[in-house]
């Protein structure tokens, strides 16, 4: 906004004016709502046994509004998809790890991987899940790829490309599968509904590790054996 | 066996046909072109199993994951989303023909698997009854339309991009936190369901106003629309097709869904006074817009400010609000869908043929383009609002609304903004017949490119005659019961 | 019930206040941070307004909506990044160009 | 009004205004490394605030993917945006060309 | 779909189908593309006349589509739209025949070709259109088909002229989509019916409909060449002959007058017009284009332009006689509608003819043409006499049935109108006929080009022999049964039944 001063002072000074006035009749509303009756809690908890999961959260995120999760799983995999289309980016990292970094990453990097498996086993019952669990994941990834390890070209092509798809691909499949034996699309039987849930929650955890490492790295591993 | 045929829930399949073919494409580059075409003929039979389904028993409720309304997801279908849908497949179809020819090597790679998410998300936004859900949608279509524009490369097309991408997540975060304001206040994100609670008060208010500014933001309406042009002008022709056809209809879906069933109960006298607002801002588009493509000298700019101005016609009903307006902007969709992506895919041949698409030095290329041309003028007569065209149905429908109604101003926006659209798109016409010397030696278009812009402006003069049994589809499940008859 | 509707308000105060930022300000960069600071703030608004029964435990459905919302912020954010980052390649400014005329 | 919710309304206040004062700083910051800085430390505090709202499942995602990885992401597109400034000048055609020559 | 409902979607096919196969014929396969023409001109003049022995032996062809929600797309074969069905038929044939002699070798032929049955077509739909919306949907069609026929030369004259006209008729037809959806809105109801279906309307309505009357003489009066709008009409001659002689004898022009006709008869009905006191101020704008047109004549040196001009003054008589409250001055007012097609495109072959053998296109160049094209010039001679209304050719019919309506409805002012345009009529053609034929002849001609044994080629000298032969039978044999003059007065007598 390359305006003079002059005009550019006033402008603020209106913006500022109008957004005041916008957040002053927002903050009106929410005071307004603080008074209005709950919401959906309860019924979240009188379903919570049928949904095979003791964490509310999870059981929201995963049953009762699955199919938002999994939409929301596209949309992390359609921004890996854009930002590999852009082309290449300059790979910044080129000087070896110093000794601190390198060390570091060593130790962590394990527990990392410790923590997101825990992450996922415990956010049955208590806080956790395949996002909390899947971006420790990432960390680690980050981790490394900051400490200059690259992925293998074998590993690079179609491999790497089928754990990014393994998340989202289950929870169709598992959604569909449960259509075809008689339920709705998505319909967990109260029986298989844990078991299910942690199986789709453990390939959305590598998916999300997977895909957030690669958004921090920026382009396409440069090795595609299938060009 | 018809007996099973309705049971199949096309609905969903509406929606995993697109994510399943977007994952496959990305698995499998190399049979990326094929997988996409497959794609797109089964996304068509299942949008028309899912019409056979809604003519059979009425509209449709379908309960993901069973749990039912307040607590689960639900997929609501009725004529309304089925007009929706059907604009999409078919518009999704001839542009997954147009792009099996335009898009070949790295660039084809990357396009399939992003134009299927993008059409995942739109049968999803199109299907949804959750405001929630509406916002996941929105997003996933706004990053992979943003990913689609940028696949160009050239400096323009990444700036526009950008722009685009703040703009969409600055709309998606206005909506969202309506969103938030309506769930606290009323118990609920599914649209039945606050059809019934809603009732006026400072959250509902500040949520109509947040929601709707977000979706504005997101369909250009005028003081709004500065993304549009220079996104949809330097994306790749297949692209910017997509995106004036369907994209920048889905928010406008969104608010017509919301206005329709949530915010028109609180039609105090604010609502109309806010509908009195978007009629007017839709009159400023329609003009603004069509001065704008006068003054152009690229042609797809030229388009893209043609589309601001058709949104602007859009805007009209609201502040009209009978239904057989609501029908007017119904047809008005779906014609302006066909007509617009003829026309972008006309511009994508001369593109394509000539390297540039300056309007003054358009003169040599008509004349070896005859079908491009063709597309181009054909798209142009519904883009007009002249018989025989869907854009005369729709046109015709506001008119006597805006008369009848006696709010007259508005049927002398709806005359100007034709003669404006007539202005700027013989202007362009006008360059085919002059002088050419050397007789067209054709071949060098790709013929799919050139007969699926012919298909789609042929399909723009057709609609113009099959309204009433259009209506008849559209009417199902009353998507605008919430509105006066008249 | 008190102290939530001092989360609510900051909720508010932030998104208006990264709207400002986001108008303000050229930068692609700070731009990115001011809708990363708007989404903060209406995050904490839907989880601030769902905690306002102080004796029933929290309802869970604007926190799985906050939890979808971070991951979509930071896909979005990735995205926009390595799209500034090819813009200012192609450009050679970090702001956004509007050549065109309006 | 017991000793106990006054201390909660002192800490709430608090943070709500260490939050608000972080997000301007980090919005109106001249320098960028600073303001990301400080964006990373407005992320922690935030998680701090959705444990203060009883939102666990929120605290973890927004420590994990709020602060840490969309800090780490700003961090490295500021790091590629300064290295890409010095060897291409301004307004060449994309950097694309020069990527491949590792 | 009986034979009934199928004939007049036949006779619209009839000329759409072979345009459309045209479009796509290669520039080289000159035989498909003449036998196309041909065929669909003679299935058309086949099945006009077989509407026209079925009307008069009370069949009724009619044939409803749905188009818009409470409105069809109606085509009905009644006794006026037979009339100018026929007309265009007939006259399309003929021209077609001289179109292929004219364009021998030029290119883009099969895009002329296409467009100009695309012409007909609409000129057909309009006819036949049973409301009012179809006839608006042919009415613009027509705009779009005759738009590439004037800017075919692709010269910068015939593209500005082309603008021109662009400006004009959409401009115009916006005026009547306005027009038409406000009378819908009053009425709920656009078929057309013998006395008009207004007079039922409460007189709260009166002034809204003074106003839709006035946007519909606006609206058709562009293409009828009324006074304020008539600007288009002599710039349009840049281009070729043949669609200057289908602009103004069969399509453009008489689309037009004929909208003015369904307008005045079908929707408003004449009584109810005069109630309404529009019909005056329209005989007076009809009366002075008349006087206008011929005097601009006059001064017109290009031969094309002068035809123009006189064509701008000849259609208003058709105004006129629609505008003079009486069935003498209808059936004057109708009868000219055919017999000033025949005339003018006689006139329009003739300078065609003059323009592509001899290089003439002043006036001035014309002395002593008759000698050197002799049967042209004869065609040229009876229907400028035609024109100023010498009996017995059919000019004079017309007159003479205007003459009486308007003693019968009182009117007498109009004889001076029609006394005083008989004479500029004189006065703008009687010198050139003089010069053709009593002035020697120059010694070269601009350009000559020898076509051996006759004057100039067969498919260009043919058709203005039988037009002109067509404007001396129909003045002759005027009361015989089978002549336009008693089929409008077959007309005539449903409009003003006693």
């Amino acid at each position: 906004m390359t305006d003079n001063q002059q005009t550019g002072k006033a402008f603020r000074l209106l913006l500022v004016l109008l957004l005041s006035a916008i957040a002053g009749w927002l903050a009106y509303a929410v005071l307004a709502l603080s008074s209005s009756p709950a919401g959906l809690g309860e019924q979240v908890v009188t379903h919570l046994d049928t949904s095979g999961v003791g964490n509310p959260v999870t059981a929201v995120l995963l049953n009762f509004r699955g199919y938002d999760t999994l939409l929301e799983m596209a949309v992390l995999l359609v921004a890996l998809l854009g930002v590999w289309s852009l082309g290449g980016i300059a790979d910044y990292r080129e000087s070896p790890p110093g000794p601190v970094l390198d060390t570091l990453s060593r130790l962590l990097v394990p527990v990392l991987i410790l923590v997101a498996a825990y992450l996922l086993w415990v956010g049955a019952d208590a806080p956790g899940g395949a996002f909390q669990a899947g971006s420790v994941l990432g960390a680690a990834g980050v981790l490394l790829l900051l400490s200059g390890w690259r992925l293998g070209n074998r590993f690079a092509g179609l491999l790497l490309r089928a754990v990014l798809v393994l998340g989202l691909g289950l929870f169709v499949i598992a959604g569909t599968g449960l259509f075809l034996i008689g339920g709705a699309f998505l319909e967990y039987p109260p029986s298989l509904a844990g078991g299910l849930i942690l199986l789709i929650e453990a390939a959305a955890t590598m998916t999300i590790g997977a895909t957030l490492a690669a958004l921090f790295l920026g382009n396409r591993p440069r090795v595609e054996p299938d060009k | 066996m018809t007996g099973d045929l309705l049971g199949i829930p096309w609905a969903v399949l509406l929606i995993l046909l697109p994510l399943i073919g977007g994952l496959a494409c990305f698995l499998l580059p190399s049979l990326s072109k094929s997988l996409g075409l497959l794609c797109a003929l089964a996304i068509l039979v299942a949008v028309g199993g899912l019409g056979w389904q809604l003519a059979e028993n009425g509209a449709q409720r379908y309960a993901i994951g069973g749990w039912g309304a307040p607590l689960g997801i639900d997929l609501y279908a009725d004529g309304l989303s089925l007009l929706m849908l059907v604009m999409a497949a078919l518009v999704g179809l001839g542009v997954s023909v147009y792009s099996s020819a335009y898009f070949n090597g790295d660039k084809a790679r990357h396009f399939w698997p992003l134009w299927l998410f993008l059409w995942a998300a739109l049968n999803a936004l199109f299907l949804s009854a959750d405001i929630f859900n509406l916002y996941v949608t929105l997003e996933l279509l706004g990053l992979a339309a943003v990913a689609l524009v940028a696949l160009a490369g050239g400096a323009d097309a990444l700036n526009a991009a950008m722009r685009y991408l703040l703009v969409s997540l600055l709309g998606s975060l206005f909506y969202l936190l309506g969103v938030a304001l309506i769930y606290h206040g009323f118990g609920s994100v599914d649209i039945a369901i606050l059809a019934q609670r809603i009732e006026p008060s400072p959250a509902a208010w500040s949520a109509v106003g947040l929601m709707s500014a977000g979706l504005l933001l997101k369909t250009a309406l005028f003081p709004m629309h500065f993304w549009l042009p220079a996104a949809h002008a330097s994306a790749p022709a297949p692209v910017s097709a997509l995106l004036s056809a369907l994209v920048v209809k889905a928010p406008f879906y969104i608010l017509l869904r919301l206005w329709l069933e949530i915010f028109s109960p609180t039609g105090a006298a604010p609502g109309q006074l806010l509908g009195q607002l978007l009629g007017l801002l839709g009159a400023a588009a329609v003009l603004w817009g069509g001065i704008q493509a006068l003054r152009q000298t690229r042609l797809k700019l030229l388009i893209a400010y043609s589309t601001v101005a058709q949104l602007g016609y859009l805007f009209l009903a609201f502040p009209l609000g009978t239904s057989i307006a609501w029908k007017g902007v119904f047809y008005l969709l779906l014609s302006h869908a066909l007509a617009k992506a003829a026309m972008f895919m006309a511009a994508g041949n001369i593109l394509y043929f000539c390297g540039h698409d300056r309007i003054t030095d358009l003169d040599g290329v008509a004349q070896r383009l005859p079908l491009t041309l063709a597309a181009f003028s054909l798209a142009g007569v519904s883009i007009m609002g002249l018989p025989p065209s869907g854009g005369f149905v729709a046109k015709w429908l506001l008119l006597e609304t805006a008369l009848r109604s006696g709010q007259w101003w508005w049927a002398a926006i709806l005359i100007l903004g034709g003669l404006l659209a007539a202005a700027y798109i013989f202007q362009v016409i006008g360059h085919a017949f002059t002088q050419a010397d050397a007789p067209a030696e054709t071949g060098l278009v790709p013929a799919r490119m050139e007969w699926t812009a012919v298909m789609f402006a042929f399909a723009a003069i057709l609609l113009g005659f099959f309204a009433t049994d259009a209506f008849e589809l559209i009417g199902i499940g009353a998507p605008t019961s919430g509105v006066s008859g008249g | 019930m008190s102290y939530i509707i001092l989360y609510a308000l900051l909720g508010v105060g932030l998104f208006v206040l990264g709207l400002y930022a986001l108008i303000i300000h050229a930068h692609l960069l700070r731009k990115i941070l001011a809708i990363n600071v708007m989404g903060t703030g209406v995050f904490l608004v839907l989880v601030a307004l769902a905690a306002r029964h102080q004796d029933a435990p929290p309802d869970p459905v604007p926190h799985a909506m906050v939890i979808t919302g971070i991951v979509v912020a930071v896909s979005a954010t990735a995205l926009a990044l390595i799209l500034m980052l090819k813009v200012y390649a192609a450009t050679g400014k970090t702001e956004l160009h509007d050549g065109k005329p309006d | 009004m017991e000793a106990l919710t006054l201390l909660y309304w002192a800490f709430d206040s608090l943070l709500g205004l260490c939050l608000l004062w972080l997000a301007w700083r980090a919005l109106a910051s001249p320098d960028l490394f600073k303001a990301i800085v400080l964006f990373f430390s407005f992320g922690l505090l935030m998680a701090l605030a959705w444990v203060r709202l009883n939102a666990p499942d929120v605290a973890l995602a927004e420590a994990a993917i709020g602060a840490g990885l969309t800090g780490a992401l700003l961090l490295a597109a500021l790091a590629r945006l300064e290295s890409i400034e010095e060897p291409i000048s301004p307004g060449s055609n994309g950097g694309e060309t020069d990527i491949h020559d590792r | 779909m009986n034979l009934a409902q199928s004939l007049p979607l036949l006779v619209v096919a009839s000329s759409l189908v072979p345009g459309a196969i045209i479009f796509f014929l290669d520039e080289k396969q000159t035989v498909a593309r003449i036998f196309l023409n041909m065929a669909g001109a003679l299935i058309k003049l086949a099945l006009a006349g077989v509407m026209l022995w079925g009307i008069v032996h009370g069949y009724h062809y009619e044939i409803r589509l749905p188009l818009l929600p409470g409105i069809d797309l109606f085509l009905r074969a009644g006794p006026l739209a037979m009339l100018f069905v026929t007309l265009s038929a007939t006259l399309w044939l003929l021209t077609t025949i001289y179109a292929i002699g004219y364009l021998e070798d030029s290119p883009h032929r099969s895009r002329f070709f296409g467009f100009f049955s695309l012409c007909v077509t609409a000129t057909a739909g309009l006819a036949l259109a049973g409301n009012l919306l179809t006839f608006l949907l042919f009415y613009e069609l027509l705009t779009l088909a005759t738009y590439p026929l004037i800017v075919h030369r692709g010269t910068e004259e015939a593209r500005l002229a082309g603008r021109n006209y662009l400006i004009y008729t959409i401009g115009g037809g916006a005026l009547l989509l306005l027009a038409t959806v406000w009378l819908y809105t009053l009425t709920g109801t656009l078929e057309f019916t013998a006395r008009g279906f207004l007079s039922g309307l409460d007189a709260v309505h009166h002034p809204a409909l003074i106003v839709i009357f006035v946007l519909f003489i606006a609206g058709l009066g562009v293409k009828a060449a009324l006074l304020p709008f008539h600007g288009w009409l002599p710039q349009a001659m840049v281009a070729p002959a043949p669609v200057s002689a289908l602009l103004h004898a069969v399509a453009v022009v008489k689309a037009g007058a004929f909208g003015i006709v369904r307008v005045v008869y079908d929707v408003y009905g004449i009584e109810f017009a005069a109630d309404l006191g529009v019909t005056l101020p329209l005989a007076i704008l009809a009366s002075a284009t008349i006087i206008y047109g011929s005097v601009r004549a006059l001064f017109q040196d290009d031969l094309k332009r002068r035809l123009a001009f006189s064509t701008v003054s000849q259609v208003s008589y058709i105004a006129l006689g629609v505008a003079v409250v009486g069935p003498i001055a209808t059936i004057g007012g109708l009868v000219h509608l055919v017999h000033q097609g025949i005339q003018k495109v006689t006139l329009f072959f003739c300078a065609g003819n003059l323009a592509e053998t001899l290089g003439i296109h002043k006036v001035s160049e014309m002395n002593g043409v008759a000698r050197r094209m002799p049967w042209t010039m004869t065609a040229f001679t009876i229907s400028a006499l035609g024109m100023i209304g010498l009996p017995p050719l059919t000019g004079f019919i017309s007159k003479w049935y205007l003459g009486m309506g308007a003693l019968d409805a009182g009117q007498n002012w109009v004889i001076f109108i029609l006394a005083g345009s008989s004479l500029l009529n004189a006065a703008y053609f009687l010198p050139i006929v003089y010069a053709a034929w009593f002035k020697p002849s120059p010694s070269t001609w601009p350009h000559e080009r020898s076509f051996g044994a006759l004057e100039t080629a067969w498919p260009l000298l043919l058709p203005p022999i039988i037009t002109a032969a067509l404007t001396l039978g129909l003045g002759l044999l005027a009361s015989s049964p089978i002549s336009p003059l008693e089929w409008v007065r077959f007309i005539a007598s449903r409009e003003f039944a006693p």
